[in-house]
């Protein structure tokens, strides 16, 4: 059974003008995602800047409302919840920032911070209880337990991101959404954080949404990969499926751009043309025909949908038949 | 265009603003005790004279008609009679206000003027002699009150040396005269906005130079005079004008003590003083006329901040 | 190219700016040479020359028969005349009205107008116009602030166009007085008066005075001019033809240490309201002296006798009122704070008819140690030993009101000293003057300073007759003989029997301890050298300027500042021209 | 294949005076680009590249920075040596720079076309105004932004990031320089215009013949667009070859392991190996050869003691570390 | 391990520990004025009335023979109390309503922040002299003056810095694990905001003693015979040219005050937040 399952997910960001704030477009950044992760699996979401896959983790979590759609959460719907009723769902969910210094509150030492969590659902009764769970958790992400009264400021951006990987597993949760936890690390640093997710995925059987436009890092980490173009998936499929051979145009040109630290294969690879387009008013039917260049004049009237051509692989493009 | 707009909106917040200052500044004088019946009549006049005088300036009203008549004779257009001279408050306060405005515009003119320079050298000798002389002058600069600085004018520059008048306004500042008279207060009123602006135009072109594009310009081969003045300075002087029409406004409503020791026929000693003579008609429309002064300025420098930077859209 | 264009920019500031100084520096010659030029220091009056005055207060506007304001009474007596003046012995002497004669039951007053007087909009004067005046004052709708002085004026009659006959309900004696004495008997021009209705004394006034009202700029300055055709001067005066000063101007200058530095510059002849304090800076000062004149003027400490409505005072009690008259230390005061002022012994200034030496020996003088034994008798011990006084169980600390002057601060800070010397506390609380009345009538205090100027001896009748409770009788003394006496004051015509009845009234005051009577101020103006006064007597001060006359000023060294100015605005012009420049040239 | 390199750099070596200590950013720089050729100066955060680039234009600010020794050859002149006025005359004209974060590297007060013209007006001297528009419109429109004309008078911000590089490219290029130093070009873009970019850094070697010194820390880029690497490590450059011998046979220890370190598109790999510890602090920098703390080929006694030489493997191959004879 | 970090900061930095002594100093004279004084500041002696500094009188006297130097320090109880004490006021109340306008945003924030508009259209020292004359003059009533001015000045510097701190993370981090919106002002937002609004006060109480001493000196501060810095200043303006000195000691001594908590603000602004500017 799905540990998540986000059906047809919208949401809109209202931009308003005029002399009495009237609403006067909106900012779609999630335009309708159908997704559903299960249970110990790690899902890779690649998309380029402002294709609107940040928002979509927000959503999961429901830290930014819907505009549209239902999400179920172990088959229970909480799109419409308020906020009382999500403690459940809030104690199974957690989320990992990009930049660790600016998501560690400043004024108050790691050890609070971990803390926080089980103060919040009153996990444990006494300070001497909790105190020793959040040891634990340090030793476990590779601290010691002398940085419980510590600053953030007095850590390096690895140990910073290891303490809110604690905080995140605080509450042993089954679902986690990693908001690009590495890009804004060294390259030395980066590999240690990702085996530390991956060892903490296995034992622990995390379900993680991995959000990322680092393209090799989440072909590293993911079981499935999802692609994301102007607040659509556009391509789904498991992980040495979809880079050993990609169909949708845009997926194509993406992989191919990654530069491989390889100095003997550099073959000519296809441009893509123009910019990405602004998604307060996206191109009509399928979003890529503007850039794509095997683009039919079907493409251009025909919204095309996410067909299974493969088993578990997902293509939104006219030029694939539905296998059924 | 934007701009419109955004204009119309800023000024249909103002009628809403003159109401409730309206509402505040009757609340303060109801709460005030005696009334300038008491003043016109001399100590010795019986309470019927008082009560007659009170009858006749319309104190006798119950505070709810008073209010409403006050309230919307402003939008009439019709600020009444001061009681004290009986003359139409408009006609006072108009040259008041003139007068003021003109005080406070010399002495911004000699701060800005000797501000600006001095705030971009202080921040381009960075942490040498000459920056922290200008920082501890800056300091002091603020720390002085102004009523010690104008006392001291008046007994140096006054007194002593008779270089100026210290006292009445000479005329418009084109004549000698004029220009004689107004030197010395403005030259006060000067001296504590120039210590902020230093400071301001100081720390905002430090921010400024730590800039990439300051680097970007040098990687090109400029001179550093032409980075200066062409790239940093514009970027820096944004926040600073802002703060510039803010101190304006700040100034304006500040100078009654400056207004008393010069004897400067000002706004704010017209306040003052029918504040003491407890002449309503006149508070009011003082009131009004600072407050409003002080809104076209925020209205003015936000417009200026939008002109000059072009990043900003009217939202 | 652009390099050339900004220096053409600033070389154009620069010669604007020269040009605006050198054309100020010739506009200050011109002003110069229309002096006459004779200087050697002239015997008689000169006349000719523009006479400049500052005042601390504004004027309010200049119908006399709405308003009494002290700084307006200056104005309107030189632009009105009234029927009768104050001689120099303070006698009644004649002005318009040439002669007067008083019915002996007092009940009707006739007076014979001058036939030669004339208002300044060229209407004759008449006794239409002494009625209009008066009917105006009396008159309800009107509320004039001074129609108290006439309330026995019953009606007034014109049989024919200069005679005037005023009939009163009750007899008044103090009439001839109240008419003479300031602006209350000032006559305005009914013509005018009726065409300008509201606006008349605001925006123009018109009187049979020696100078017309020219201008006014509310706040700041205002100027009368030589009223040429003027001969009909009261005969008491040294001058009854047209005034020597071609126009007088009152600027307002509220800040003190600024009218004697003006003085001291030559910008001002005459500045008024000098506070003693600065009588040495003025001795010493080059150009300038002191001059002394004995305004009436009568500073007391007013004692509470009855509760107030949120507080019973601590005066009720007479041994108290008598220990605080014996614990000031008036000599003290008057020795720093008010030089030339002379020891107070009753209510009446030495000069004012009903004035008797005789009160003298009920006088208490400064004696501390008889004030203790006076508040030990009366059971006023230092129980709990903090300094002040108490007895069952209330604190002795006197609650004193005052208003914010220097002067007043000081006497009430140095009682304060006094009192605390003989164990009493006092709080001072300061209030502006509007406040300060309306809070005496309520008459929540114990004690406060008060200072008045009057002419003649009626000030009795408002402060102790009950029927002027709760103002200006603020104490409030409210007792039938009282009543009785202060009424043969006012109704007898024999004057030996008012003067007994005043005297009766000033010792009662006395012995009741009613009010602390201190000192009879020295007036002080500063007064430039070249100006000549001739007589400054009690009631009307500087007698609407007739007699005073001015020598021609020499020039003063203006030249220096002038170039100093001119530099100053050169520079600020070309540094504005090219940081202008600067900003301009990079926002395009 | 010898003649003389167009730059050569030689054991250059800045410090930081701060209010907390003396930061020694760059220890023992060298490596040299030939005429036509794309050197990649790759390392981690904190390892004294950009330093380096901002030395050779001499654009670190004196009171804080201090360049302690070594040289900059360029033709054969040495930077360090030219004055002021000297240095403004190459500034731009013989070698220019582009930055990394394109958002903040363009003033956003003036126009696109004012702060493109501005070296060419210094440099070029031409006639009037019409030739200088004419020539940025020229560049602009060769660095393949569309519309050049029009984009002259719009300010900064209205450009999205590619176009705000590409810009930034034709404000370097405007006056022909023979060496274009790029700081981190395209870090701070997605993916696909990160490749449009690099494509066209490509062609410049074709079409306007200069070389370029490309600072990176991601091996990729690098390994798609550079001649030569040399890899540097805490202020030092600790290895340099050809592009093919750096990245196929590493010979340090620390370019070998950091290759291990870093996931791949176009090889599955099971496990990282990440570099145990982190990137030290350069106030206190570990005595002997700065990677022994994190080195796992660590010769006792002798890495932590004695600091290695930059030694000669073969023609055009250095390696400071000891593992390589004496 | 703050602590000691912001302790060492002072050691090695001069100008804090100016600023520090400075306000040390006026703290001892202030509460031991009775001790240090050597006269009794209310007592008056007229025959040595307004005589220059002398050694028995270090400040000289003033008009009533009274030493001008013992006034000084009792003045300085009245002028720190009412600086400290309005500026609390301020903060206290003006911050509360800015957090709660910051946080809760909407109507609410709109309505606070049109209130403040109001307050501060109408100049401060009108506020103060309206305030004054409608309560009289006393203490307590000039700290409400100058306070209400401060007001608004605190309420949107409270509103800006809770703004600026919604949007980081970390809130959206306690937001994401759980915490209302109260425990997440108690915990994070109350004490980040507390740098601004410290450095803030600072540098506001200097301009509050000025405004106190500009209150009295325009005659509607504390009254006679109070040792007052402000009414002392007031009340030598007409000797000014007999004894200039008693207009200057009181001035030069608010100055310096003045300089004190304008050396520790700007140090402070420095040290804890070194991005504010205003």
């Amino acid at each position: 059974m799905d540990l998540i399952e986000m059906r047809d997910v919208k949401k809109h960001f209202p931009i308003y003008s005029g002399i009495l704030p009237k609403v006067v477009g909106h900012i779609k950044a999630v335009d309708g995602i159908s997704l559903s992760i299960e249970q110990n699996e790690v899902l890779g979401l690649i998309g380029e800047s402002g294709c609107g896959k940040t928002t979509l983790g927000k959503v999961a979590l429901r830290l930014l409302d819907p505009s549209e759609g239902s999400i179920f959460f172990e088959g229970i719907d909480i799109a419409k919840k308020k906020h009382d009723d999500l403690l459940s769902f809030k104690k199974k969910t957690q989320i990992i920032f990009q930049d660790a210094h600016s998501s560690l509150d400043p004024r108050s030492s790691i050890g609070l911070s971990v803390e926080e969590p089980l103060r919040t659902h009153k996990m444990f009764q006494d300070r001497a209880k909790r105190k020793e769970r959040v040891v634990e958790l340090l030793e476990e992400v590779g601290l010691e337990s002398e940085h419980y009264d510590r600053y953030p400021h007095e850590f390096s951006g690895g140990q910073k991101q290891r303490i809110c990987i604690a905080r995140a597993l605080a509450l042993d949760p089954k679902f986690v959404v990693a908001d690009e936890p590495v890009s804004s690390l060294d390259v030395s640093v980066r590999a240690q954080i990702l085996n530390l997710l991956k060892d903490l995925q296995a034992k622990y059987h995390l379900s993680i949404l991995y959000i990322s436009h680092d393209i090799s890092g989440v072909k590293y980490i993911s079981n499935r990969v999802a692609i994301m173009y102007l607040g659509k998936i556009v391509e789904l499929a498991d992980q040495n499926e979809i880079f050993k051979n990609p169909c949708h145009p845009y997926t194509k040109v993406l992989l191919s751009s990654v530069p491989v630290p390889d100095p003997e294969t550099r073959e000519e690879v296809k441009l893509l043309k123009g910019e990405v387009p602004s998604p307060i008013d996206p191109p009509k039917a399928c979003r890529f025909h503007p850039r794509c260049d095997c683009c039919t004049p079907e493409c251009k009237e025909r919204e095309p949908e996410l067909r299974r051509i493969k088993k578990g692989h997902f293509v939104r493009c006219l030029s694939f038949k539905d296998l059924g | 265009m934007r701009m419109k707009k955004y204009i119309l909106k800023r000024l249909l917040w103002i009628v809403p603003l003159i109401f409730l200052v309206q509402t505040l500044l009757f609340l303060l004088l109801t709460v005030i005790p005696g009334d300038i019946a008491v003043l016109i009549a001399t100590p010795n006049a019986p309470p019927e004279t008082i009560e007659a005088l009170r009858e006749e300036l319309g104190l006798e009203r119950p505070l709810i008609v008073q209010y409403i008549d006050y309230v919307t004779s402003v939008f009439r257009g019709d600020l009444g009679k001061s009681f004290i001279f009986r003359l139409p408050v408009s006609e006072i306060l108009v040259g008041r206000l003139i007068n003021s405005l003109e005080l406070v515009t010399v002495g911004m003119m000699i701060a800005v003027v000797a501000g600006i320079p001095l705030g971009v050298i202080a921040a381009i000798k960075r942490d040498s002699l000459y920056d922290r002389f200008i920082c501890t002058g800056v300091l002091f600069g603020i720390s002085v009150p102004l009523f010690f600085i104008e006392l001291m004018t008046i007994l140096i520059f006054g007194l002593y040396l008779g270089w100026f008048p210290v006292s009445q306004r000479g005329g418009p500042i084109w004549t000698v005269e004029g220009l004689r008279h107004i030197i010395l207060p403005a030259l006060c009123l000067a001296s504590i906005c120039l210590a902020m602006i230093v400071r301001l135009t100081r720390s905002s072109m430090l921010d400024v130079l730590s800039e990439d594009y300051i680097l970007t310009a040098r990687s090109k081969g400029l001179k550093e005079r032409v980075v200066i003045v062409t790239h940093a300075l514009k970027n820096a002087l944004i926040p600073v004008v802002t703060v510039i029409g803010l101190q304006y406004g700040f100034l304006f409503g500040n100078t009654v003590v400056t207004e008393v020791i010069f004897d400067w026929p000002g706004i704010g000693r017209l306040t003052y003083e029918s504040i003491i003579m407890r002449d309503f008609p006149l508070i009011r429309g003082a009131v009004l006329c600072i407050a409003l002064v002080f809104i076209v300025i925020n209205l003015l420098v936000d417009l200026i901040y939008l002109r000059l930077d072009p990043r900003i859209e009217y939202d | 190219m652009k390099k050339r264009r900004e220096t053409t920019i600033q070389l154009l500031a620069c010669s604007v700016a020269v040009l605006i100084v050198v054309s100020g520096c010739i506009g200050q010659e011109e002003e110069k040479t229309t002096e006459p030029t004779i200087t050697a220091a002239p015997e008689g009056p000169v006349s000719g020359g523009a006479y400049i005055e500052a005042m601390a207060d504004d004027v309010q506007f200049l119908d006399p028969t709405r308003t009494s304001t002290r700084a307006s009474i200056y104005v309107t007596r030189t632009i009105y005349d009234s029927l009768v003046v104050y001689g120099d012995d303070m006698s009644i002497q004649p002005s318009l009205a040439e002669s007067w004669t008083v019915s002996d039951d007092g009940l009707q007053y006739v007076f014979n107008l001058r036939k030669d007087a004339k208002f300044h909009c060229g209407e004759p004067f008449t006794s239409e116009a002494v009625k209009y005046t008066i009917d105006k004052i009396m008159d309800p709708d009107e509320h004039s602030p001074i129609a108290y002085l006439y309330q026995e004026i019953e009606n007034v009659e014109i049989p024919d166009d200069y005679t005037v006959v005023i009939n009163m309900k009750a007899p008044n004696a103090l009439l001839l007085e109240n008419i003479a004495h300031y602006n209350f008997g000032l006559i305005v021009c009914p013509k005018c008066s009726e065409q300008y209705g509201e606006d008349f004394g605001v925006t123009a006034a018109c009187g049979t005075g020696p100078f017309k009202f020219e201008s006014r700029v509310p706040g700041s300055k205002l100027t009368v001019v030589r009223n040429e055709e003027y001969t009909w001067g009261p005969s008491c005066r040294s001058n009854t033809g047209p005034p020597y000063l071609d126009s007088i101007t009152w600027r307002i200058i509220p800040e003190e240490a600024t009218r004697l530095i003006e003085l001291e510059a030559g910008n001002i002849d005459l500045a008024r309201d000098i506070s003693p304090e600065s009588l040495a800076e003025l001795v010493e000062a080059k150009g300038v002296n002191p001059l002394l004149y004995k305004p009436l003027n009568n500073w007391w400490y007013c004692f509470r006798i009855k509760d107030g409505s949120e507080r019973s005072p601590l005066t009720a009690d007479i041994n108290v009122r008598k220990a605080v008259d014996y614990a000031i230390d008036k000599e003290g005061i008057i020795k720093s704070f008010m030089p030339g002022a002379i020891l107070a012994d009753s209510w009446l200034h030495p000069s004012v008819w009903g004035y008797d030496a005789k009160i003298k020996d009920y006088v208490r003088s400064y004696d501390p140690e008889k004030a203790k034994e006076v508040l030990e008798e009366a059971g006023w011990t230092d129980t709990n030993g903090d300094g002040t006084r108490d007895k069952d169980g209330r604190e002795l600390i006197l609650k004193c009101m005052t208003l914010p002057t220097t002067t007043w601060q000081n006497i009430c800070t140095k009682t304060q000293y006094d009192l605390s010397q003989v164990g009493i506390g006092m709080d001072i609380e300061v209030y502006d003057s509007a406040s300060f009345f309306s809070l005496a009538t309520k008459g929540n205090w114990d004690i406060y300073l008060m200072n008045y100027r009057f002419s003649n001896a009626d000030i009795l009748y408002y402060q102790f007759h009950s029927s002027q409770a709760p103002a200006p009788n603020r104490i409030p003394w409210e007792d039938e003989e009282t009543d009785r006496i202060l009424a043969i004051t006012r109704s007898s015509t024999d004057s030996q029997e008012r003067l007994d009845s005043y005297f009766w009234v000033q010792k009662m005051a006395v012995e009741n301890c009613l009010t602390a009577n201190l000192f009879y101020e020295k007036g002080i103006y500063g007064v430039s050298d070249n100006l000549h006064i001739p007589s400054v007597h009690d009631s009307e001060e500087l007698d609407s300027y007739i007699g005073i006359w001015k020598e021609p000023s020499t020039s003063h060294t203006i030249v220096l500042s002038a170039c100093l100015a001119g530099i100053c605005f050169i520079l600020g012009a070309n540094l504005m021209g090219c940081s202008v420049l600067d900003l301009l040239s990079r926002f395009k | 294949m010898d003649e003389k390199p167009l730059l050569e750099v030689k054991n250059l070596s800045v410090n930081f005076y701060i209010r907390h200590g003396v930061v020694n950013a760059v220890t023992d720089a060298s490596f040299k680009i030939r005429k036509n050729e794309i050197l990649g100066l790759v390392g981690e955060s904190g390892c004294g590249k950009s330093v380096t680039a901002l030395s050779i234009l001499r654009l670190l600010l004196e009171p804080p920075a201090k360049i302690m020794g070594g040289r900059i050859l360029y033709k054969g002149e040495d930077l360090l040596e030219k004055t002021e006025k000297e240095i403004r005359e190459i500034r731009g004209k013989e070698i220019s720079m582009i930055f990394q974060n394109p958002l903040s590297s363009l003033n956003p007060v003036l126009t696109i076309g004012f702060q493109v013209s501005e070296p060419i007006i210094l440099h070029q001297n031409l006639k009037n105004d019409e030739e200088v528009k004419r020539r940025t419109v020229e560049i602009l429109r060769q660095m393949g932004i569309p519309e050049a004309e029009k984009r002259l008078k719009e300010y900064p911000h209205a450009f999205s990031g590619g176009m705000r590089q590409r810009t930034m490219i034709a404000m370097a290029l405007s006056c022909n320089p023979s060496l274009l130093i790029a700081d981190e070009p395209t870090t701070s873009l997605d993916v696909t215009i990160q490749l449009q970019i690099l494509k066209l850094m490509r062609n410049l070697r074709r079409d306007v013949g200069s070389s370029i010194l490309l600072i990176t820390h991601d091996f990729g880029v690098a390994a798609q667009l550079c001649d030569t690497i040399a890899v540097m490590y805490a202020g030092e450059t600790v290895e340099y070859g050809s592009a093919v011998d750096v990245l196929k046979d590493p010979k340090h220890p620390y370019t070998k392991c950091l290759l291990r370190s870093i996931p791949r598109i176009d090889v599955d790999i099971e496990r990282l190996e990440p570099i145990k510890g982190s990137v030290p602090n350069a106030m206190n920098l570990p005595d002997g050869c700065r990677f022994h703390p994190r080195c796992p080929y660590m010769i006792e006694d002798t890495c932590e003691k004695i600091k290695p030489e930059a030694r000669q493997l073969t023609e055009g191959r250095l390696v400071r570390c000891h593992l390589y004879g004496r | 391990m703050q602590k000691r970090e912001i302790l060492d900061f002072f050691t090695k930095n001069r100008s804090m520990s100016v600023g520090i002594s400075i306000l040390l100093i006026y703290l001892i004279a202030a509460i031991f004025a009775p001790l240090l004084s050597p006269h009794d500041p209310y007592e008056q002696n007229l025959d040595v009335r307004l005589s220059g500094p002398s050694r028995e009188y270090p400040f000289g006297t003033d008009q009533f023979g009274r030493c001008v130097f013992s006034r000084i320090l009792y003045g300085a109880r009245i002028s720190i109390t009412i600086g400290i004490a309005a500026v609390l006021f301020g903060l206290i109340i003006g911050s509360g309503l800015g957090i709660i306008a910051g946080y809760r945003g909407g109507l609410t924030d709109l309505v606070l922040m049109r209130l403040m508009d109001v307050l501060m259209s109408i100049p401060a020292l009108i506020l103060a002299l309206a305030v004054v004359a409608a309560l009289g003059r006393s203490i307590p009533n000039m700290i409400l003056a100058i306070g209400i001015n401060a007001l608004p000045l605190f309420a949107r510097l409270s509103r800006s810095s809770v703004l600026s701190i919604r949007t980081m993370e970390y809130i959206e981090a306690s937001e994401a694990i759980g915490t209302n919106s109260f425990n997440i002002i108690r915990y994070h937002v109350f004490k980040n905001c507390f740098s601004p609004l410290l450095i803030f006060s600072t540098l506001h109480t200097a301009s509050a003693i000025l405004m106190a001493a500009a209150l009295s000196f325009l005659g509607l501060g504390v009254p006679p015979p109070t040792a007052e810095w402000g009414l002392m200043t007031a009340e030598a303006r007409v000797y000014l040219r007999q004894a200039p000195y008693l207009v200057i000691f009181p001035s030069m001594v608010i100055l310096v005050l003045v300089l004190g908590f304008n050396l520790i603000g700007d140090r402070l602004r420095d040290m804890l937040d070194p991005k504010l500017r205003f």
